[in-house]
């Protein structure tokens, strides 16, 4: 955070207050398989998020009235380190950290082929140990490669990636202070293959035309983030997924 | 007694797929057709605002309060606005007792987006000293009638309610508020955000869908609108997935209706 | 609430604040099948106290050790909302609540038939929406007639009724403000046919003549409830139950 | 080892019932018959005031604690009463861990009536300073063995433990609660309430049921009878009816035996 | 606790507050069966700690999936009661009860057959009425002769005991004042028999030789415990168990 | 997929015994041999003081917050320590969300008694106002992969945490503390307590057991030993006994342990 108030988030020149264009992402960092214990895991850094995923399953789920006969059930949870903030968190869930949780859910489901996995569960675990903007799209993306790592048969990896509004421009993954100071956040999770949009949130103030570039822009991010979680899954395989 | 509820919901699915095949809807709607509002004002006498909505069978009763509170030390200057949605289990054989689930949480929280992105309550108008002393706006949501799309008929319940809340004198006497309840002014309000939900049913935007649409549909999409059209919140949710020129459509579809159903509500004020 | 304390509650005249004799009940307002989920349901007005329950079931009990042979197992949720009174009230149970859940139950069950049930529940809901008081007994008026319009089998309905003291006098159906000002407040519920009586509570101080005869004044009150309660039925089903 | 327990139920129900049917008690004793009562007052030197109380073979512990605390707004020259029940599972195969439930919630409620209305304390002796610091008279039931009757069981020992509670000397100084434990004076007690629970099985009232009992009845009920011989409290329960006439000899039954209980009790102390 | 802050707890003669040597114990109740309902109970006395234990078991153990089908499942709660302490203990587990629980079970198991119950549960419950130091070794003595008392196979009692440094002084069993102003406390039970020990624990500063000098002295107070708990139940049962 | 895991848990419990009848560990580690361990501080920028840790393949990470609190009643002068084991269940598939079970809270406290007792942290140091506001410091242990001895890990990567906390300026301006973040002096440590866990299987003692020699353990015994050699905690547990002669072997070793890892750990500071 910037020691004072500076007056504009984007500079004469079009830079942010990171030096960045509108358009570009921050540092990305992807490693597949950073754990032993769980079946899949992954590592994300983007900006000063610091991420870590793993999956366990497809394993039996218990109590057994929650199987379902024709897919696995998956479940997902979000938490945040209490490290992880300004303020110390609490350990445990509130209300944002169980809204992350359902959507990022919703978000990996289409992509896992999960009827081939009947009555078991894939459980997905996101912890954030550091906290930048942009939390739940690394999470998704964390667990994307987490569950390639595990070997969940998916139709495409999951990459997602926010877009904003800053200053009335519409810029590609907003940071820490951008967030809190900008004019409106659209996190997006896609599959790129298909470009089919498995997450979408916003909130803030934007007109639809804003709304629809800024749909455009975090689509383009997802694909820079989709070309890492590839390398990352390829570095660790040693050919692409 | 116990019937096979599977089955059931598989006839049901057959049902409303069926119609979509033909072009219908499984009650009988346009596609782009919400089901009759109906609005009623000031029917809980102990809040400071309320409403009860009828949209379609759907039915649910919103409640305002206002209470004295502590300013967040980030806005010292500005009061506070708590949205809650209880899914009692009256309302639908599903919901259950205990703690908001994601669902109820997922609701609250759109309908608070709604609320407060489109900046419809000046928050420091609730300020009463700052620092010290602030009105807390709780807005409590309370369902009675499970029919299908719970956020829209939230959302226009919680602004309407908030549209007639009165905010009772308060006045700081000895560094504590004095409250008198029987002197009060409307509440200051800027905007009338409406949200629209589409449900993505076998490739086709059903707006405001009934119960049996979503337990059908692959994805939901809400859209909250200001009176200016612009857009101030959105919310796809449910395990679906959809292209992104769906939702190209589904921003103006909701730009469009929002406008529309705002009219009719605004109507029954 | 009066704006100034009034320094009595009973007239020269033996008329209440509000106007009414003491053995005079607030106006009733019931209606039957008021929500289209339930399995029934009613709503109740009774003064200012506005009261919706619905009815599930008879219907399967999980988890199935909780199943009774012989019988369906009743269950009963109190729960107010939290604009229903002055100061906002937290959502979820508390003991208040717990306890007239437990003995709302215990006043409904001698009347249902629940060994035509066996091994499901039947679950009650009230929901108060605003408080007045005798919000038990509103709820257990107001469950009764659900019970009925869910077709739950029973020996009667049970109509419920507080009597109260008040100034030294014996009054029916105490309102907020004598309630709270009032000597001693005592809600009952009865089977009206049979006279027997399901529910019976007393707090404050009463001889044990003054008891006697505050049971007999609600047990009036009852009656009338119970002439509501059939009305609204009928209202629905053509003729009486 | 896991016994039919089903089967020992009703086994145990059919003796009850059996025995009733010849006129007579599953322990022999007459229908208007308490079982002994043993009561030690002063066993908990940590609490204020203590009693441990035999009914039979229900045992149970009432502890009183003193606390300063706030008094609540609109009482603000009072100090505050809290009763609370635990049904600790070693007291009953059937008590489970975990906060109360609605048996202990029950329980501790009657008990708090019983107290609170018989106005046996004046709560305005607890007020240490108005509208800031007051006494917090926390009364904590534990129950260690359950043989029934533990609502008669736990107003005895806590009124016996309240007329025992000393409350220590506290001052204000610098606006905040100086206690002296050393020094201390009796809890100011003016009434002696005493409940009688009545057992309604087969259309006999039994007074002070046992387990045994308690488990065959159809409904149960308590009165609470001042030294006045009033009613401050009255409690049916249970999935029972009863008709008027029966809960008119209830009443009378209590009254007549509450003072006899009294003057046991009072003779113990 | 003493009025005025001592200036020392051993004092010249070798004597601590209470008057007793350093290799003393404290008086001694212990009372087997003192309980009607639980299958086994005992009552314990040490200085001015009052507890009362219970066992229930072999009894069915629910889920069924909790239960071993080689042996009973041991379970144990450690709670106190409110007004056991000098500030009022709000009911419920703390993170201190769940460890002593924790401990307590894992010291009594190793003298219990639990071979002998397979897929039961036995369970003992510790009630601290009062406290003084010292309550979770009272605990496990209590909870050892309410174990035998249950008629539950045993391969011998556990007998448990403190020892503590005060003043630099390895002093058996420390009272209340001893264990908030001594230099470290070490709770410890064993199977007096075999000389096994089933728990340890020590906080403060010791060296090693003062630790093992401690653990002698504890040892030392454990036979003690054994010989007052072989009494209670020779008392209750008329010869040794 | 779900395999037998009874079968496989036997398996390795067959493994782990066999190659200790052959006089060797599972992993082909020295009775008394610690597995590697690599450490990092000043991982999270959001703390005030981090490690990351790896003992072989355990890994986890601790982040020490300061945070401005008030004093205990009964220590006004001095700031407060409070340690929290999170075992996510990202680190295990055992472990369960929810709040901390018995296993956390053990492993919590024991780490807080190795830190509390060696006197590491010099809490009148924190206090900021005598009686009003003092720092609190909060240790939280995030645990991601669990293959064994946790207890040694995370008191290993607290004490390094803390060895690197730096404490923000704090003033007290009217009542109120102010604290400039970016202003900061390091914590005042004064002591490195290291903590050596044996597990007792088959009369072996093992020195820093991994997870599959945890499965198989009888005992495991936790001492913690200061910079000059003494013990300041020690906890038996798991649900096997141990003979003295074993427990004074075990103190020995884990003195002579603990300055050995103490010095491969400050090496990496």
């Amino acid at each position: 955070m910037p020691e004072e108030e500076p007056e504009r988030l984007i500079s004469e020149d079009g830079l942010r207050l990171d030096g960045r264009k509108p358009d570009e992402m921050r540092p990305i960092k992807i490693r597949a398989g950073v754990l032993k214990r769980a079946d899949g895991s992954a590592y994300v850094e983007v900006g000063a998020n610091r991420i870590v995923a793993a999956v366990y399953g497809p394993r039996e789920l218990h109590p057994r009235h929650k199987q379902k006969p024709d897919r696995a059930v998956v479940r997902f949870r979000y938490n945040m380190a209490p490290f992880s903030v300004d303020e110390r968190k609490r350990p445990g869930p509130d209300r944002r950290s169980i809204e992350i949780s359902k959507l990022s859910k919703e978000a990996l489901e289409p992509a896992i082929f999960t009827e081939y996995y009947p009555r078991t569960a894939i459980d997905i675990f996101v912890e954030v140990l550091q906290a930048d903007a942009g939390t739940r799209c690394a999470g998704i993306t964390a667990a994307s490669v987490a569950l390639a790592d595990a070997g969940i048969e998916m139709r495409d990896l999951v990459a997602a990636c926010a877009a904003g509004k800053v200053d009335g421009h519409i810029v590609l993954d907003p940071m820490y202070y951008e967030d809190g100071h900008g004019e409106a956040d659209v996190p997006l999770a896609m599959m790129p293959k298909e470009g089919e949009i498995t997450l979408l949130q916003m909130d803030g103030d934007m007109t639809p035309e804003e709304l629809k570039k800024a749909i455009r822009l975090a689509k383009k991010g997802c694909k820079i983030i989709y070309k890492e979680q590839r390398r990352a899954l390829k570095r660790k395989y040693g050919e692409e997924e | 007694m116990p019937l096979d509820q599977d089955l059931l919901a598989r006839l049901k699915r057959h049902e409303v797929l069926e119609a979509l095949r033909a072009g219908e809807r499984v009650d009988g709607r346009d596609f782009e057709e919400f089901r009759p509002i109906e609005l009623r004002t000031d029917v809980i006498s102990k809040a400071n605002g309320s409403a009860l909505i009828h949209l379609g069978n759907t039915q649910l009763v919103v409640g305002v309060k206002l209470e004295v509170g502590t300013p967040y030390p980030d806005t010292p200057d500005e009061g506070a606005l708590a949205v809650n949605a209880e899914l009692v289990p009256l309302a639908d054989p599903t919901f259950e007792p205990g703690p908001p689930d994601e669902n109820a949480i997922e609701l609250s929280r759109v309908v608070d987006r709604g609320i407060r992105e489109s900046e419809m309550i000046d928050l420091k108008s609730l300020c009463i000293q700052e620092g010290e002393h602030c009105w807390v706006t709780f807005v409590d949501i309370h369902v009675l009638d499970h029919d299908g799309n719970l956020f829209d008929a939230s959302l226009l319940a919680s602004v309407a309610a908030l549209h007639r809340t009165r905010v009772p004198r308060a006045e700081v006497v000895d560094d504590e508020v004095e409250v008198d309840e029987t002197e009060t002014t409307p509440l200051e309000v800027r905007d009338f955000p409406v949200s629209v939900t589409l449900a993505l049913v076998d490739e086709h935007l059903l707006v405001d869908p009934c119960l049996d649409e979503e337990v059908v549909m692959d994805a939901r999409v809400t859209v909250t609108v200001t009176e200016e059209g612009r857009i101030c919140a959105v919310q796809k949710g449910e395990r679906g997935s959809l292209p992104e020129h769906l939702l190209d459509d589904a921003i103006d579809l909701a730009v469009k209706k929002a406008e529309e159903i705002r009219r009719v509500v605004k109507a029954q004020l």
